[in-house]
């Protein structure tokens, strides 16, 4: 990969580009979140509303054979990355049209043409799968880099030091991503690290770290850019830590008694959405008619998931054993 | 007699607990500002403090041992493992360490430490957070493992399971929370014996924890055909109870176990084996097990319900044990 | 026809399937350098060089998981947990990944790994070392588990399991290592069947892996009292031969489940549910199982012995079994 | 606890104590060696001949309501910690009058009345405990301190990263003590860690730590009575590398096929007892008297342990279910 790729183009397709990316989470997400409360959705709901950026950012930066791990909070991932909405719309709503078969749900986006490896509701769980499916790109010879998107969270369990052990000890090709939204639930990270810095914990493994505003976009995705070119290069691994927020609770059933309206309200200042769309109108990028435009385009999207997902079909109860083992039922 | 939550009985049992002895304390992921992800510690972060009240890292296994190590320090912690879906990754402290401390010091020291976790399916949690571990836990010798199907049981086996110089895990079916029932101001429980929740004579429906509900439920239907059931709740899953076992089936002479674990290797296999090893002449018919599908439980609900065990389940292995058509 | 151990027959099953397919690797504690705790590995690292022949750091979960990702990368990996002790540590792994992607994903993603183990005690290693848990995992939805109880099972078993598209787990019982039988110079074994080995008329003894020789023994003696057993060797716990099974019991109409497990919650639970469930007519008598003891396995030789299946014991269960005095 | 008591005192009496314990570890593990091919000790038998100066060293700086907690290579621990050797010697025979009545073996050494909480042979395992047994002491407002030995193998597992930033978050007086031996079996250092400056591995967690020749005891016990004042006066844990060697294979069944004779032979030149002997022999603070009397002393408490471990009983195998809990025998 040449240099120059490590570059953002700041031009007006990438702005829209980048712009629509962003809205297609957000407006997706507040309709999954309307259809959660009339029972479309069940189960756990974890969304990322606020943290748009990252996702943008770093799928920016991969080629399509890379592949990715993600959390149980990954609408975003799996949208950006190219899982259809209303593939992802009809899982949700548990129907067969959905990307994991109905099987899976929110937690458990899977896609095999992306290359997305879910979807993981343990936490510090998907890292060392991350790290298998690096080395397994390595033994083959191949040069595709593993992304695996963790939240702060994460960065306590024993899972995650085994695993970045063993990333840079056998030089696995993974892009750690950490999103750093300051609370797991709803313990803020003061309480949960005793090394707040997220980023410097990568140098404890003797692995090449950065840290970046996860509220911006550009940002991000300039650092992943450089985070994946370097990772291609040396064949190392690389992690970057975001520094993100989210502005709705941890899931639909939290009532968020860990922290104050106000903290809440000066991060939603900081969105990624509006601070993008802001400068991008004022470095004259983008005009009022491409935003609106966006949002038509984003709406029609969102009407066609849904509208795929209702008419979506219901797995025969008969099915219950298939997808257990290849050929035995249990 | 008031009406209380089963989330709520246990929260008073935790408070009662802790204000009646200084070494007890409550440690988990979420138990503090949050709550409780089950908002089952709600307030007492408040009341008792940090200390007392331990926000945890993400760290099931190191929490798990340091209570396990807390409780050798003279403590009396009580750990919330937030699911048995986690809890995996506290095993080998469990296993390895606060099960064997005992016996490995030959006696010198013991690990009196409680820890709670939430267990169970139903709530279209998917594969890897519906998990119904109760009964394989109790596989693991110098452990005892509770779990309250009841109100009365939640609020009633935190103190005995407090007293236990040993290990106690207790399983809270998440289910179960909102479940409200009218109590008593005290209860006097005891951990070491099954309860028979409903007496019948012409079968007996062995079940626990999350499952009670619908085993009575499916008693009350089998009563209107004509089926008279015992509804033996287990309560404590090990050591079993087994002497309550073999007297309600030596009554009835038939079972039905029902059981939210998968099938195989469930702890419905273990009772029906108690059964035949020492029941066996007592019995007029094969007994029959109703449990969840060997299958990782799916979201969609449709599925998902399949998956699980059902009033419509346990009323047809009954019948079928009863001889009669479904 | 030479004479070849467990342990040689591992190897050659390992180099094998190396040389056969690049995909393979091995990765595990020790796997390399040191050629293996149990020296099964023994000179491979030079044959194949450490990409393939990797040691790991003392990592569990971590190496598990990256085999899990590896083989969802299209690898073939086998992985080497020195002993099923130490598994607890990747059981997350194990039960929350390997067994539900596939599920999960809804068949798009499989995970064809093998997962080695050594188990079993009668070693004197104590309470941290002795585990046998096969049987216990045995209950997990999605994987299946293996247990060559021969030479011959321990040379073919790696070939099929590997080809297997998900996640088989292969138990091998540390005393069996130096096991050493004569050996065609090729096999072809399945992993669907339990093996009779041993003909018999009167009861079946049921058993697997490491229990396999003293279940045998125990059925020599029995034959010279007077008494023929059939001897079955399950080989594979998850999923059950349940037609084997039944199918011995329905012949002899009396069985004797020999497990190393602990009894609670013991596969030999398992199979007397089975057994209870479709072929409770056929039996003359209650079914008996010889488990391990239920306490932590203690160091003392004397008392190690009595914790763990004995001969005796299997002998004194057939014969009360039989209706025989001790 | 006073300043003065951190500096060591290398007088005649200080001298002889620290090489008599040495010397008990050194000889009483030959014993063992030899009694294992005698099959009277039976399981797995890991010798810390090599190390003593570790055990040693740091628990000169305890005090008696101090915790330790240990792995399965504990005979010498368990030794200066002050179980008697009759008792340990008795344990690995199995039998009943053993330190832990014979239930534990080798790996599983205990002992209520020194504190000493085993003997734990799951790597990393121990890790946890420290950290509880430390928790209870702050909780319940005693000053004592928990140290926990653990090999450099065990720097890799989940559990060793979970418990230090436990530890530092929480404020825990737990001493770390990291016996950096360079193999984990037959796991070179440089082969499980990405980073192999372990001591560096404390600041990932901002705790303190110190790094010191193993091999020297009088450095080690000065470096654990700096580090055990520094946790007595924080209240803070603190992490001790303590660079060190195994001569012996990791047990009694290892070929040692992973490292070079000459490498070992070189680390034996530096031996603990060769070189502290030697040192006070030159200073004068011993003399060959001295010397001999030690041995002889040594020699007589081990004669009398094995006499000890002979004479003991086997428990009545209708024992078998005392132990597993208090009351319930299942
Ligand atoms: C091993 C494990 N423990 C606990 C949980 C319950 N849980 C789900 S999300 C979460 C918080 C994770 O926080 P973080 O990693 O920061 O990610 P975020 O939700 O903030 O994106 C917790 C405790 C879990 N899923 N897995
Ligand atoms: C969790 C776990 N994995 C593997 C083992 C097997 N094992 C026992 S000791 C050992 C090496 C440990 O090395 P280190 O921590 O450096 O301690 P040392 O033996 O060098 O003192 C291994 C791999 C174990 N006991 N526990
Ligand atoms: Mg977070
Ligand atoms: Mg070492």
């Amino acid at each position: 990969m040449s240099k120059a790729s490590t570059k953002v183009q700041l031009d007006h397709t990438h702005c829209r580009h980048l712009l629509l990316q962003m809205t297609r989470i957000r407006r997706f997400e507040e309709k999954c979140a309307e259809l959660y409360t009339q029972e479309k959705i069940r189960g756990f709901l974890h969304l990322y509303i606020g943290e748009e950026a990252v996702a943008v950012g770093v799928m920016e930066a991969l080629a399509p054979q890379d592949a990715v791990v993600a959390t149980y909070r990954e609408h975003g991932h799996a949208l950006v990355r190219g899982v259809s909405a209303g593939a992802i719309m009809a899982e949700m709503y548990g129907k067969q049209e959905g990307c994991s078969g109905g099987r899976g749900g929110s937690m458990h986006l899977f896609d095999a043409a992306t290359r997305f490896y879910g979807g993981n509701a343990i936490v510090g769980g998907g890292l060392p799968l991350a790290a298998g499916l690096a080395l397994a790109d390595k033994l083959a010879g191949r040069s595709n880099v593993s992304v695996c998107f963790f939240g702060e969270g994460a960065v306590a369990e024993g899972e995650f030091h085994e695993t970045l052990n063993l990333a840079a000890l056998w030089q696995l090709p993974v892009l750690f991503v950490c999103e750093n939204n300051l609370y797991a639930m709803g313990t803020a990270l003061d309480i949960s690290e005793s090394e707040t810095d997220i980023s410097a914990k990568a140098a404890c493994y003797r692995m090449q770290s950065d840290a970046v505003d996860g509220m911006n976009v550009v940002n991000v995705e300039a650092a992943a850019r450089r985070a994946v070119a370097a990772i291609r290069e040396t064949g190392r691994p690389y992690f970057l830590e975001c520094r993100t927020y989210r502005f709705r609770a941890h899931s639909m059933f939290d009532p968020q008694l860990y922290r104050a309206k106000a903290e809440v309200e000066e991060w939603k200042g900081r969105g990624p959405i509006t601070r993008f769309k802001t400068w991008a109108l004022e470095a004259g990028e983008l005009n009022d008619p491409d935003i609106e435009a966006i949002e038509q385009e984003v709406a029609h999207e969102i009407a066609e998931a849904v509208a795929f997902a209702e008419a979506g079909t219901w797995e025969p109860v008969g099915h219950l054993f298939h997808n257990v083992g290849a050929e035995r039922r249990a | 007699m008031t009406q209380i939550s089963y989330r709520d009985a246990i929260r008073g049992a935790i408070r009662d607990a802790m204000q009646a002895d200084p070494r007890v304390f409550l440690m988990g992921e979420d138990v503090g500002h949050y709550g409780g992800c089950y908002a089952v510690s709600k307030g007492l972060l408040e009341e008792f403090g940090p200390d007392r009240i331990r926000d945890t890292p993400l760290s099931e296994s190191a929490f798990t041992g340091a209570g396990i190590g807390a409780a050798m320090g003279g403590m009396r912690p009580i750990v919330e493992i937030m699911t048995c879906n986690f809890s995996l990754l506290a095993l080998d402290q469990i296993m390895n360490n606060a099960a064997t401390i005992r016996h490995m010091s030959g006696g010198q020291f013991n690990v009196p430490i409680v820890i709670r976790m939430a267990t169970g399916g139903g709530r279209q949690l998917g594969a890897q957070h519906s998990h119904s571990l109760e009964g394989w836990y109790a596989h693991i010798p110098g452990i005892r493992v509770l779990a309250p199907a009841t109100v009365e049981d939640a609020a009633g086996m935190l103190a005995p399971a407090l007293a236990d110089p040993d290990p106690v895990l207790i399983f809270e079916n998440a289910l179960l929370y909102n479940e409200a029932a009218a109590m008593n101001g005290s209860v006097d429980i005891d951990i070491d014996h099954a309860a028979l929740r409903r007496e019948g004579s012409d079968i007996s429906l062995i079940t626990y924890g999350g499952s009670l509900g619908k085993t009575l439920a499916a008693a009350e239907e089998l009563y209107v055909s004509g089926i008279s059931s015992d509804v033996l709740d287990l309560r404590v899953l090990r050591p079993l109870d087994e002497d309550a076992i073999l007297a309600t089936v030596a009554k009835t002479r038939r079972a039905v176990i029902v059981d939210e674990g998968w099938r195989t290797g469930s702890i419905s296999a273990e009772i029906m084996a108690r059964l035949v090893e020492r029941g066996f002449w007592n019995l007029d018919a094969p007994i029959a097990r109703v449990c969840s599908e060997e299958v990782p439980i799916p979201y969609a609900r449709h599925l998902e319900e399949a998956a699980l065990p059902s009033i419509s389940a346990i009323v047809a292995a009954a019948r079928s044990v009863m001889g009669r058509s479904a």
